[in-house]
């Protein structure tokens, strides 16, 4: 089934080659409907999944095997909920992207490819099949950012492109050194997860594997002060990249800190707490005061991603239930507002074309509906409680405090810096009277956009008021990786950092 | 001895073809030079029983590889000579030092060194292991190397396919 | 009626989500007869489902609704108890009277149903607030409440002033909560869960060391943002830009007191922590006369009821911090009333003056609109505690306990004292210069009675504000013995049982009262050049009360320019310079290098040829030689 | 029956006129055809080296390179093509654009 799933979106995308290059109209709506597909498949595995630790539906085949080389996926609940959104954004993605004039086919094709791309990263426990899709990724976001961006459009595919592939040479490297300790000590040759994680490092290889997988995955969350790619990349993509790029590929970072960096090296990872765990929350202050000043809404929204993306690595590296939780499900929740953020910016801009907030004002009297919008996606990403950003800051933090203390009361600030520059840009492009011509012959959204929006804002919702949904299936899968790295090293949990510690009421004596 | 004869005449035409197609100036020149270094080295395939490989030198090479030379040289035009000054600075100077280097360190290794043409060489040659039949070439070639076969096949495809895109490039501007 | 509970929730939130998304296709009126309806209904299924508390039969009782973040023990569950029972029939209560004025305040906007819509969304996530049975579920609906105060202050969203007002508001609230927030932090960390009954019952094992304080003191900050205390309150006069309705219900009855809640609700951790209550109590009397003294001066009609609340909020806090807590909620209790009157009474006002808000182009009022004039009149003497009027009772009852519990209390008790003369005086100026004297306003005005839909909310609540105190007098305390099961075990400061000193610090309060009072009447009955020169010779002071002591403008200059100021230099310096400075710099010493070795590629093919030659030679001569 | 490394020098001699063909020269066509002679060299080598050795897969190696041979020649004959049409030379002197 997974194989399946990695498989859909190329079968989509060859299909919308096969269709001659003159019939455009065609193309953008078959991609659409074709994207549908993995959704479905997606959310039948999101039904079918087992909250249990461990992977499930593993498909594992030989690919080469002199090097010990699978194809091998497999889905616990920490890839599961990006699996799903990834899917889920890019059918909406796609459907956002009704302005791009020209070369709409290759435009689709790629997206699609993009999606495989992500959606077999997020599924491999072949660490060489992992590096694969993680860098066929870039392909074809490199394209969409570089044909398809506005003025600077070269310089920030270039940046992007040479600075995640900097890093990808480092995970590369570490990759290679990996298999080969395994040929030392086994005799034979493996990338699978699991092989390797079972290896015996010494503490200087550990250390140094660790920097060079954690420089890889920082630089795509991105972490401070790996960070000044986004805002470039972020500004100068179209929507629909804006939208995945910020929903989905940063994730990779996230999601590849806690899937291997814990997995392969707890002991380093331990040690590694207080660096990253510093990191993540200068990004936090740092991502968010300088959003403050930004005059560009999408530059903004970016920077909000800096500062959002270090309470998940936050979290993680808390190493408590807690945190987690809050990193894993904060996946899912920024992915789904900042994407809607985005879809947002990109609406606008197609209206107005300008992303400048200086040149906007009062549009809440003429687009109500996209102001509505606006400020729901926006207090669920300050994280209001009841919706969904609350719920992965609240875990974060909360998780994160026996274990952290300091740092994370500092990082608690974040969310009150999140309030001014997301609100101070509100009030700054939609409040007030309208008072630039252009701005006041503007149409509200249109029934398309309306059903882009929608399903987004659902979710949000609903993850906000009954996150079970989601952490249900999470929680054996996060709960194994701290028992992992218990197992592995002489770390301690913090009480209550255990859901076990948890007193729930009722249950005294 | 009539290996000997053979090896002397055919070895003579080649060094005279190619020679012919390095100094003459005209490339219809040069592409009948090539012609007879071609012939002369089927001679020599024949020589050392690798008939099919003769054949094919022939027909694929001296007829059908040739003759698309010659279509191009006409298609470019005949008249044109190339003058006899180099124009890249220093490009003889180096060429010079390096053959120098290579024909000094050839005849270095052939004085003084204790070198073996073909270093596994066993003694007396098996007149039928290496007898270039049709049959012989085909058997290895439809076994151990069907791989490549059919990766040669898949090769000419493209190269047809990409002879064509380069050809059609120019009307499609037009 | 327990089972039914959440109703009292959901039906605000359901009615919250009909007009949100059916609101347009429902005419003017009727929207908001709808939305009243909701909030009215859930008024009734709390006062029934209160009834045994009435009846003193029955124990408080937790009602699961489902998971929320196990990992932090955070679920949704509702906590009845006396409290919850009595801050739920205030909300609901004093709500529906809002509601029902507000159609007819609202009348002619086109956003109408919007408006109920947050109203209604405001009411449902208050009583989340005060219904939730645990911590998170309390912050939950206090960000809420925010949110809906957001909605509401900026709900003239085209008016820059409004927008601005509300983006303070949250924000101001923000930097609360983020103290709250931590001190949930604490709290889990210490009892590893956040429900109410778990903390309470392990408050004393727990909580050793400091942590009482500490947590007790995050809190404060909390409920200083959310309950406008010093030096969080500067949002709350801004807050008046929303429309008058709101500032009756969310900054004056039911939000603002969340923070008096939350401080009473945590009473058992409180009881650890002497100092932190102190604390309390001190940020309470200081907000209380700071306040008072700026409320002296404002021109504003609402922005004097803003700085009363500001100042009546330190009362309350000033019982909890001097752990009467009962005397808290009750002053809580009858402050909604009389205020929400009071800013009600205000809205028929400015209603009438055509959006006119300025008290100097007031006046002579009582004529033209008798029935606002009496009951704001009712609501004027309950808020200066004048006897047997709500606020006497609730406040004096506070100011007794302060005296009672002696000490650094005493000091709070006279400032508490002065605070209530203060009052006494600018709430009769409110009055005098709104409804007497001579028109100070432009012929054109017509100032008119209110309609029907807007009297009768300000007669009931004047009703309540008359006799709402006589729950707990010192003669039949019938408030305390209704809380009482949901502070056990606490230790509240009473009032002293000895009736003369009782009777004495009544009688000081009834002074302080009338004189406040009797001097803002003569001074204000006069013409205006005779007040007006009575303002001016309390000059400078009564400037800097007028201009709130400069409060906004020093935060602007210690806080926000500053802080503007590094955004711009870590984005634009920092950022732009050294961060990405770097990185570029990496990019162009990597093109340098470039520059530097590019003449190799002189582009002739023949000579790559010449080298690629040599170096075929080199690799074969090596290979010749013997390879390796 | 001559000596196999007579065969050999044979087939260095033609590979060094084709190599300094290759690099003297300046018409595209005429690089091509000692590139050829190369080939061709190459393929004597092959040859003769198979036939001492008592083996077949020499032949068969000459094979494929006359296949691999064929396609070169029909692709580069095709670019000269292009570019002559497009720049009226054949001379590789005058195609300097990837110059650093």
């Amino acid at each position: 089934m997974l194989t399946a799933l990695v498989l859909l979106p190329v079968v989509a995308a060859i299909v919308v080659m096969l269709v001659p290059g003159g019939r455009r109209e065609v193309h953008l709506p078959l991609g659409i409907a074709l994207s549908i597909f993995p959704l479905a498949l997606a959310g039948y595995l999101f039904w079918v999944f087992e909250p249990a630790a461990g992977f499930q539906y593993v498909d594992r085949v030989t690919w080469y095997e002199p090097w010990g080389i699978d194809w091998h996926l497999g889905v616990d609940g920490i890839s599961l909920p990006m699996v799903v959104l990834t899917t889920l954004l890019v059918p909406i993605a796609l459907a956002a992207s009704t302005s791009i004039d020209r070369r709409i086919k290759e435009f689709v094709v790629y997206t699609l490819f993009l999606e495989a791309g992500l959606i077999g990263a997020f599924l491999s426990l072949d660490l060489f099949l992992f590096f694969v899709f993680f860098e066929a990724m870039l392909i074809p976001m490199y394209f969409i950012i570089g044909i398809w961006g506005s003025e600077r459009r070269i310089y920030a595919a270039m940046k992007f492109l040479i600075y995640t592939a900097f890093g990808s040479a480092l995970m590369l490297a570490a990759i290679i050194g990996l298999a080969l300790t395994h040929v030392d000590q086994t005799g034979s040759a493996s990338f699978a997860l699991s092989d390797l994680a079972a290896l015996d490092l010494s503490v200087g290889a550990e250390r140094l594997f660790f920097a060079a997988f954690a420089i890889a995955f920082a630089i795509k969350v991105p972490l401070f002060p790996f960070h000044t790619w986004l805002p470039d990349a972020h500004v100068e993509a179209p929507t629909a990249g804006s939208v995945l790029l910020a929903a989905v590929l940063l994730k990779l970072g996230t999601y590849g800190l806690l899937r291997f960096n814990m997995a392969l090296f707890p002991e380093a990872s331990v040690d590694a707490i207080p660096i990253m765990a510093i990191l993540a929350v200068i990004g936090i202050i740092y991502g968010a005061v300088v959003a403050i000043v930004q005059p560009d809404l999408k530059k903004l929204v970016a920077y909000s991603s800096v500062s959002h993306l270090g309470f998940i690595v936050l979290g993680t590296f808390a190493l408590t239930s807690g945190g987690l939780q809050g990193a894993v499900i904060q996946n899912v929740n920024h992915g789904l507002t900042t994407g809607a953020l985005f879809l947002l910016v990109g609406m606008i801009y197609d209206r107005r074309h300008t992303k400048k907030i200086a040149d906007f004002g009062g549009l809440q009297k003429t687009v109500p509906l996209l102001a509505g919008f606006f400020l729901f996606m926006t207090f669920a990403s300050i994280g209001l409680p009841g919706l969904n950003g609350f719920i992965g800051e609240f875990l974060v933090l909360m998780g994160s405090f026996p274990a952290l203390p300091s740092l994370t009361v500092i990082a608690a600030l974040g969310v009150v810096l999140a309030a001014i520059y997301l609100l101070w840009a509100y009030e700054r492009v939609f409040t007030g009277v309208p008072d630039k011509d252009e701005n006041k012959a503007l149409s509200d959204l249109s029934a398309r956009e309306i059903a882009l929006l929608a399903p987004l804002a659902a979710l949000i919702v609903v993850i906000g008021i009954y996150p079970g949904l989601l952490l249900d299936k999470i929680t054996p899968s996060t709960e194994a990786v701290i028992d992992h790295v218990v197992e592995q090293t002489d770390f301690v949990v913090p009480e209550p950092g255990r859901i076990a510690d948890v007193h729930v009421a009722g249950d005294e004596g | 001895m009539v290996e000997t004869i053979l090896f002397v005449l055919a070895a003579a035409g080649a060094l005279a073809g190619a020679v012919t197609v390095v100094l003459a100036r005209n490339p219809i020149y040069s592409a009948v030079g090539l012609l007879g270094t071609l012939f002369s080295v089927a001679v020599l395939y024949v020589v050392q029983l690798a008939h099919l490989v003769a054949a094919v030198q022939v027909i694929v090479y001296a007829g059908a590889v040739m003759t698309l030379f010659l279509f191009v040289i006409m298609l470019i035009g005949v008249d044109k000579e190339e003058k006899r000054e180099e124009n890249l600075p220093r490009q003889r100077l180096w060429v010079g030092a390096v053959a120098g280097v290579i024909i000094l360190f050839a005849a270095g290794v052939a004085v003084f060194g204790d070198f073996a043409w073909v270093p596994a060489a066993t003694g007396p040659v098996d007149q039928e292991a290496t007898n270039g039949t049709v049959q012989a070439i085909a058997e290895p070639l439809f076994t151990d190397w069907v791989l490549a076969f059919e990766a040669t096949a898949l090769l000419l495809t493209i190269a047809a396919a990409g002879a064509v895109v380069l050809a059609m490039f120019r009307r499609k501007r037009n | 009626m327990i089972d039914l509970l959440w109703l009292v929730i959901a039906l605000p939130l359901g009615g919250a989500a009909f007009l949100h998304f059916f609101g347009r296709y429902v005419r003017e009126p009727l929207s908001g007869w709808l939305a009243s309806a909701a909030i009215g209904t859930a008024f009734f299924i709390a006062a029934i489902a209160a009834v045994p508390f009435f009846q003193g039969e029955a124990e408080p009782s937790t009602i699961p609704i489902w998971e929320w973040m196990p990992a932090l023990g955070a679920n949704f569950e509702l906590l009845w108890d006396p409290l919850a029972a009595l801050m739920t029939l205030v909300v609901t209560g004093v709500g529906t009277l809002i509601h029902v004025f507000a159609i007819g305040y609202m009348h002619g906007d086109e956003r109408f149903h919007r408006f109920f819509t947050n109203l209604n969304l405001f009411a449902a996530s208050m009583l989340t607030l005060v219904l939730a049975g645990n911590y998170a579920m309390l912050f939950l609906g206090w960000e809420l409440v925010g949110l809906c105060s957001y909605l509401l202050i900026g709900f003239w969203h085209t008016r820059p002033t409004a927008a601005a007002a509300a983006k303070k508001a949250f924000v101001v609230n923000r930097i609360g909560d983020l103290g709250f927030m931590i001190g949930l932090m604490v709290v889990f960390a210490t009892f590893s869960t956040f429900s109410y009954s778990g903390i309470f019952e392990r408050a004393g094992e727990e909580l050793t060391g400091g942590l009482a304080t500490a947590i007790g003191l995050l809190f404060l900050v909390g409920a200083a943002g959310k309950s406008a205390q010093i030096p969080l309150y500067v949002w709350l006069p801004d807050a008046m830009e929303g429309p008058t309705p709101v500032s009756a219900l969310i900054h004056a009855a039911t939000m603002v007191t969340a923070g008096v809640y939350v401080i009473a609700r945590s009473a058992p951790i409180y009881e650890f922590t002497p100092f932190a209550s102190t604390v309390v109590a001190s940020v309470g009397a200081l907000t209380a006369i700071w306040a008072a003294s700026i409320a002296l001066a404002q021109r504003d009609i609402k922005k004097v009821l803003a700085y009363s609340t500001i100042s009546q909020l330190g009362f309350m806090f000033l019982a909890v911090g001097a752990t009467a807590y009962v005397a808290g909620i009750f002053h809580l209790m009858t402050h909604a009333f009389f205020k929400a009157l009071l800013f009600l009474g205000a809205g028929s006002v400015i209603h009438a003056m055509s959006d006119e808000q300025d008290m100097h182009r007031m006046g002579g009022l009582f004529r033209k609109m008798p029935v606002t004039a009496v009951t704001m009149a009712i609501g004027a003497l309950a808020l200066a505690g004048i006897p047997p009027l709500a606020g006497f009772w609730s406040k004096d009852e506070i100011l007794a306990a302060d005296f009672a519990r002696g000490g650094w209390f005493y000091f709070l008790w006279i400032i508490g004292l002065i605070t209530a003369l203060l009052t006494a005086f600018y709430i009769t100026r409110l009055w005098v210069l709104v409804f007497l004297g001579e028109p100070r306003w432009e012929e054109k005005a017509h100032p008119h009675e209110s309609p029907r839909v807007m009297t009768l909310p300000l007669i009931a609540l004047a009703a309540l504000s008359f006799v709402g105190g006589l729950v707990n007098t010192p003669f039949r305390l019938t408030l305390e013995h209704f809380l009482e099961p949901s502070f056990e075990g606490v230790h509240i400061q009473h009032a002293t049982d000895d009736w003369l000193t009782l009777a004495i610090l009544a009688g000081l309060s009834i002074l302080a009262a009338a004189a406040g009072a009797g001097a803002g009447y003569l001074a204000y009955r006069r013409p205006p050049e005779r007040w007006r020169r009575f303002e001016d010779s309390f000059e400078p002071l009564w400037g800097t009360w007028e201009q709130a002591y400069g409060v906004d403008d020093l935060y602007g200059l210690t806080l926000v320019t500053p802080g503007r100021r590094l955004a711009e230099a870590a984005a634009f310096s920092f950022d732009a310079g050294v961060v990405d400075g770097a990185v570029n710099g990496v990019g162009r010493v990597v093109r340098g290098m470039g520059d530097w070795i590019r003449p190799l590629q002189t582009g002739f093919v023949r000579n790559y040829g010449v080298l690629f030659l040599a170096g075929a030679v080199v690799v074969v001569a090596w290979l010749v030689a013997g390879g390796s | 029956m001559v000596d196999v490394g007579w065969y050999m020098a044979l087939a260095a001699a033609l590979f060094l006129i084709g190599a300094l063909g290759m690099l003297l020269r300046r018409n595209a066509l005429v690089m091509f055809m000692c590139i050829e002679l190369m080939l061709n060299a190459v393929n004597l080598t092959l040859i003769s080296a198979g036939r001492a050795l008592n083996d077949l897969d020499g032949q068969v190696a000459v094979f494929f390179i006359l296949v691999v041979a064929a396609a070169e020649v029909v692709v580069g004959l095709a670019i000269i093509v292009a570019i002559f049409r497009r720049r009226a030379t054949a001379s590789v002197d005058e195609l300097s654009e990837l110059r650093g």
